[in-house]
């Protein structure tokens, strides 16, 4: 009896009503694969959604402090192809919020129902640093304590991150010795809300986890995609034709592609491709369903079931798994998924620094590296829109060793 | 088969005794002296045990229990090589109920059989921390049709789900999580433990079981005394680790582990 | 014959049409006090301004690239000071531009002038590392060479601020062994112009130096006041009632200044007044007239003429001598002059980190310090706006050590 | 007194020798050994003096003259000390004229006597590289006033301000700057100095002297055969930035700089 075929899940995928994203036939994405303390702190916080959303006093906090603490709206950047016949990239600028990173918005909803349910302190995990700087900086405008779990950070760069998160009053646990592997971090950080669910709240930086987490941070950060097509309908006069964001987790692609749905906009999810080996971080394209970190997805995993050991160049590209929406739009073939190899995001990345004397993070160089090419090829006049998600300083150690 | 699990709590209650119930890791630190190693512990006065698969991320162990998960993939541990201890232990032993625990993720990702390769392997139940009964009420059929029962699990302060925890498939005991942290953490308080019992028998009829936390003799003891049973992991899986770092052939090691054993029964006896 | 008077400048201060401004009666600050080979490359500069001005396309282009490269508008952050019965700080958030600071504008237009001028390379002084930076994306964009002059850099967060000029493609020219001195970047950086005036234009940080230099970073700097005044007009009906900035060489304040000089609002500039000694960076408080590259302005000097060898805690608030329409609205009443001590500015850096998750540069913590202490005693509802001139994750370190 | 200036070129041309004109910082290694510093100069065939008055910040200048400056403000450097070495030296030499180098600001720093303390001290003339005419017009009736003059300088590519070069206090020489950057460079081209020569001779009758870069007696000997006067700065001062190194008395001292100055004499009058 061998059990290492590849694909035949078990068929009756697990399904309750709660949380879970169609993705092929009989295919739910999803679910809140948890310890069962951590069963009624999730029922609490869905709760609280429900109502925090009927509440316009809570929406009007929401769009205030988006405006005072993220600095929103973020601008939309042209940048000229030379060619008179290209395209026309539109780069949406996340890295010019307060934090220099596209969480702004999730962290700041997440915070503020921490808030609403009386709790005192949220935690969270970082890979690049910019979602724990997010969490940091948004609980100290609201009075709540942080914890941030990050893997033992090796560079100066990761360590102005750390620095960052100090200033603003968090206390950051770093998780020894396992390279830059986020999901190690995410474990921390949920191991830490399982002892102290009670008064903290897990912040999550992308649309991962058990729901409502998922649905959480698709609908607060979709002021992202809100904001970049109603800026490119004053520019352009439509909607853009086709929309790009880098699989690094997720947040800023279901917060641009969740606002673009109904359009006719081709949305394009680009994920890091590595160097063909250990480096791969495509869940979406090299994935098979199971459980990480509370949702049933597409994850990056072995025959048995361990998960592979992503040692993604982009430390914010490192998790094996995909949220479980993203999965549900990709199979549904409401996205399209993409993949770029390291050395073509890193040329891209040092073409913007050249060229348009914009630093962008490695993670995003992915998703521009992705809108070259097709700028390259699409129809004179096409709108392009693609978001970054930071910016690039803690990337440059990087981006040198790569030679 | 759940009945040889439920027929053992049966036993035990009829002698006055709680059942003694160890958590390992299949193939910690080695995968051929995996089978012996489990027969050392029944030797030692096991009456369950509760043999956990290995996975790269569980995330509701403490540092002890996650280190052993990581020597057993290290060692070639994963469920299929779980399975085959199994096998081989019940060539031996055919009454000591076997509970496999892990994470849901390696199960997931198989087919719709792999229950019935579980059972036919002669293992007994499931401890899936990542699955609540919640998501875990779809596979319940499958569960119960290959005569294995998913043992539930309840947290100090109440059982979510409660409505679905007489369903078919879900059995063995109540399993009565002491504290909210990860294994392998300070010891519980009493008082808190037998309300958390209390509360467990009020929830069902199945026998309770008692986890987390409980390293040492004198503290199974006080355990056993108000609970049928109790679980005890890293203080184990710690024991084992240090055997390692000894040079000792593989009979001084079962010896030892079994001495260990022995310590945790001599005490609960003495006191249930 | 004893010549150690303070006072009693030169009368007849030297005085010609271009490029002077008034301060009290008599006194002109301003000029191009400058070697003769630079005179012809002035010239030619001012003459460049004034057709370039005149020039729709050229302000067409300066607009889009405002937008499209640097990254404008920039937002407007409002601070609630807790207290009902308090005043409402706004924050004027240079911070998040493409560069990360205040620079902008000005060095956007002083790169396009030198586009227009067919030179083919620039050439700047850094002491923070914000305007070398600006200089360098900027010069990246527009295709011009950049060479950077920047003192030896001890700390890793201005090691980060070297990778980031030289990602952008820019030479990197360290000032040797002169501590954190911004004056002796200048000089380097202005004998580098000399040596290559044909092709090369000095881009300056701050409007100081010969004429056209304050004026032309008076004029493309303008964007911040507007910008500001009319994002409070919006919020709250009516100009502000005060507006700070500090004196850090002085491009964000004679950018917000020059927008607000026909409104009622108080105009101040705050000055570093250091530990009292050699940390004191308050050119308009303690400075007597004299020249300094290039301008006749107030500069904190020796009896003999020496310029004094300041140490200030903020890198980018080191040089010694305040711009000259800057010194002239001072002299004239215009603007008032305050000072902040280096302890109060940090605590200001602390406060808005731990409070509001807002990490801003030292050289701004001696404003909002300023805006601090007035909000606390204003009438209730006084809108005050205060510029960021950057952001503050390349001060931890310093901050740190003050302790 | 600019007229000593203006004789001394007369002099110069009339034996048909171009003048020598060395550069120094006053007061480097030494204020008190400065004035005899300077009559060394001239023993060693120095026609005119190019005396600086330190400044923290000589932007025209290289790294050796940029030192030279540093080290005379260690040293207790500043105008008024410049002036004071003037006056001692003025005892012993009233023939040899002192043109008085230097940045604006210590000058402009002080009151409107400023000028005639400077004549009064023994001077001749004033070279101040960050004073252009444009600017240095409100001043000129006061320079003019004290009998001092303000040396033009010419750049390699024009003169900018020529309207204002025959203003009175403006004089003693035309100084033919030989390259567009700072002292202390390397040798400039003999043909493009030519050039630049005839631009300035035919910008105005004043003699023409070249400065910037002329650091052997050779190329001092070149330029002495097109022009009235050669100008050597950053050599002398690195002759005695490495004289300082050396464990000599004053004596020895003065003997090292005559000769050294005497190679460049002695190549120029065998030339022009
Ligand atoms: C997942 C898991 N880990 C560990 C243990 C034992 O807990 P401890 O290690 O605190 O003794 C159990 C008990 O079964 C368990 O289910
Ligand atoms: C300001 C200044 N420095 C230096 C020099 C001499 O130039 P160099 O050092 O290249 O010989 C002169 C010549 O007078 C000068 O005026």
């Amino acid at each position: 009896m061998v059990h290492r075929r590849m694909t035949n899940q078990i068929v009756t995928v697990p399904c309750h009503s709660r949380g879970r994203f169609a993705g092929r036939p009989g295919e739910a994405f999803g679910g809140q694969f948890v310890a069962p303390i951590l069963l009624p702190v999730l029922d609490r916080l869905e709760a609280a959604y429900r109502e925090a959303r009927a509440d316009p006093v809570f929406r009007a906090t929401f769009d205030r402090l988006l405006a005072d603490h993220v600095g929103r709206p973020t601008p939309l950047s042209l940048i000229e192809l030379g060619d008179a016949g290209a395209a026309r990239l539109f780069l949406k600028r996340e890295d010019l919020s307060n934090s220099g990173g596209s969480y702004g918005g999730g962290v700041l909803g997440q915070c503020l129902l921490a808030q609403r349910m009386g709790m005192g302190a949220v935690v969270a995990d970082t890979g690049s640093g910019d979602h724990g700087v997010a969490v940091a900086a948004t609980a100290s405008r609201l009075g709540l304590a942080a914890t941030i779990y990050i893997a033992d950070p090796a560079g100066r760069s990761q360590l102005a991150m750390v620095d960052r998160m100090r200033a603003f009053g968090a206390t950051v646990a770093m998780v020894p010795g396992e390279a830059s592997m986020l999901h190690h971090a995410m474990s921390g950080a949920i191991q830490h809300w399982m002892a102290h669910g009670a008064d903290c709240l897990y912040v999550a930086g992308a649309p991962i986890g058990p729901h409502p987490y998922p649905t959480l941070v698709r609908d607060f950060q979709a002021v992202i995609g809100r904001e970049a097509r109603a800026q490119i309908v004053e520019r352009t006069g439509a909607p853009p034709a086709v929309a790009i964001a880098t699989m690094d987790g997720g947040g800023a692609a279901v917060g641009l592609f969740g606002a673009l749905l109904d359009d006719a906009t081709r949305l394009i999810l680009v994920e890091p491709e590595g160097d063909g080996g250990s480096r791969s971080a495509a869940p979406l394209s090299h994935g098979r369903p199971g459980v990480l970190h509370g949702a049933y997805t597409l994850l990056l995993q072995d025959a048995d079931g361990q998960l592979c050991d992503i040692r993604a160049l982009a430390p914010g590209a490192s998790y094996p798994a995909a949220g479980p929406e993203l999965a549900a739009w990709a199979r549904a073939g409401r996205i399209e998924v993409a993949r770029i190899a390291d050395g073509d995001a890193i040329a891209s990345l040092r073409w913007a620094a050249r060229h348009y004397g914009l630093l962008m993070s490695l993670e995003s160089a992915y998703g521009v590296a992705h809108a070259q090419r097709m700028a390259a090829t699409a129809a004179t006049g096409t709108a392009i829109v693609c978001v970054l998600n930071g910016g690039g300083t803690k990337d440059l150690p990087l981006v040198e060793r790569h030679g | 088969m759940s009945r040889r699990l439920t027929r053992r709590f049966v036993e035990r209650r009829q002698q006055g005794r709680a059942a003694l119930i160890f958590y390992l890791a299949a193939g910690d630190p080695s995968i051929a002296l995996a089978a012996d190693m489990l027969h050392a512990v029944v030797a030692g006065g096991a009456d369950i045990i509760e043999l956990g698969y290995p996975f790269c991320d569980p995330i509701l162990d403490g540092p002890v229990i996650r280190l052993a998960n990581r020597r057993a993939l290290d060692a070639g541990g994963s469920l299929d090589a779980t399975l085959a201890i199994v096998r081989r232990f019940r060539a031996r032993d055919a009454d000591t109920p076997i509970v496999l625990m892990g994470y849901a993720n390696p199960l997931l990702s198989r087919d719709g059989a792999v229950f019935a390769y579980i059972a036919d392997a002669g293992a007994d139940a499931l401890i899936i921390p990542d699955l609540p009964l919640r998501e875990a009420a779809a596979l319940l059929p499958a569960i119960a049709a290959a005569g294995l029962a998913l043992v539930p699990l309840v947290s100090p302060d109440g059982m979510t789900d409660a409505n679905l925890a007489a369903s078919p498939g879900v059995g063995g005991f109540s399993y009565c999580v002491a504290q909210a942290g990860p294994t392998g953490g300070a010891a519980p308080d009493t008082g808190q433990v037998r309300a958390a019992v209390a509360m467990c028998r009020a929830l069902s009829d199945r026998p309770v079981a008692v986890g987390f936390g409980i390293k040492t003799p004198a503290l199974a003891a006080e355990i056993a005394a108000v609970a049928d049973g109790v679980i005890v992991g890293s203080a184990l899986v710690d024991r084992i680790r240090a055997m390692g770092d000894e040079d000792v052939d593989a009979a001084a090691l079962f010896a030892a582990i079994a001495d260990f054993c022995r310590t945790f029964r001599t005490a609960i006896d003495g006191r249930s």
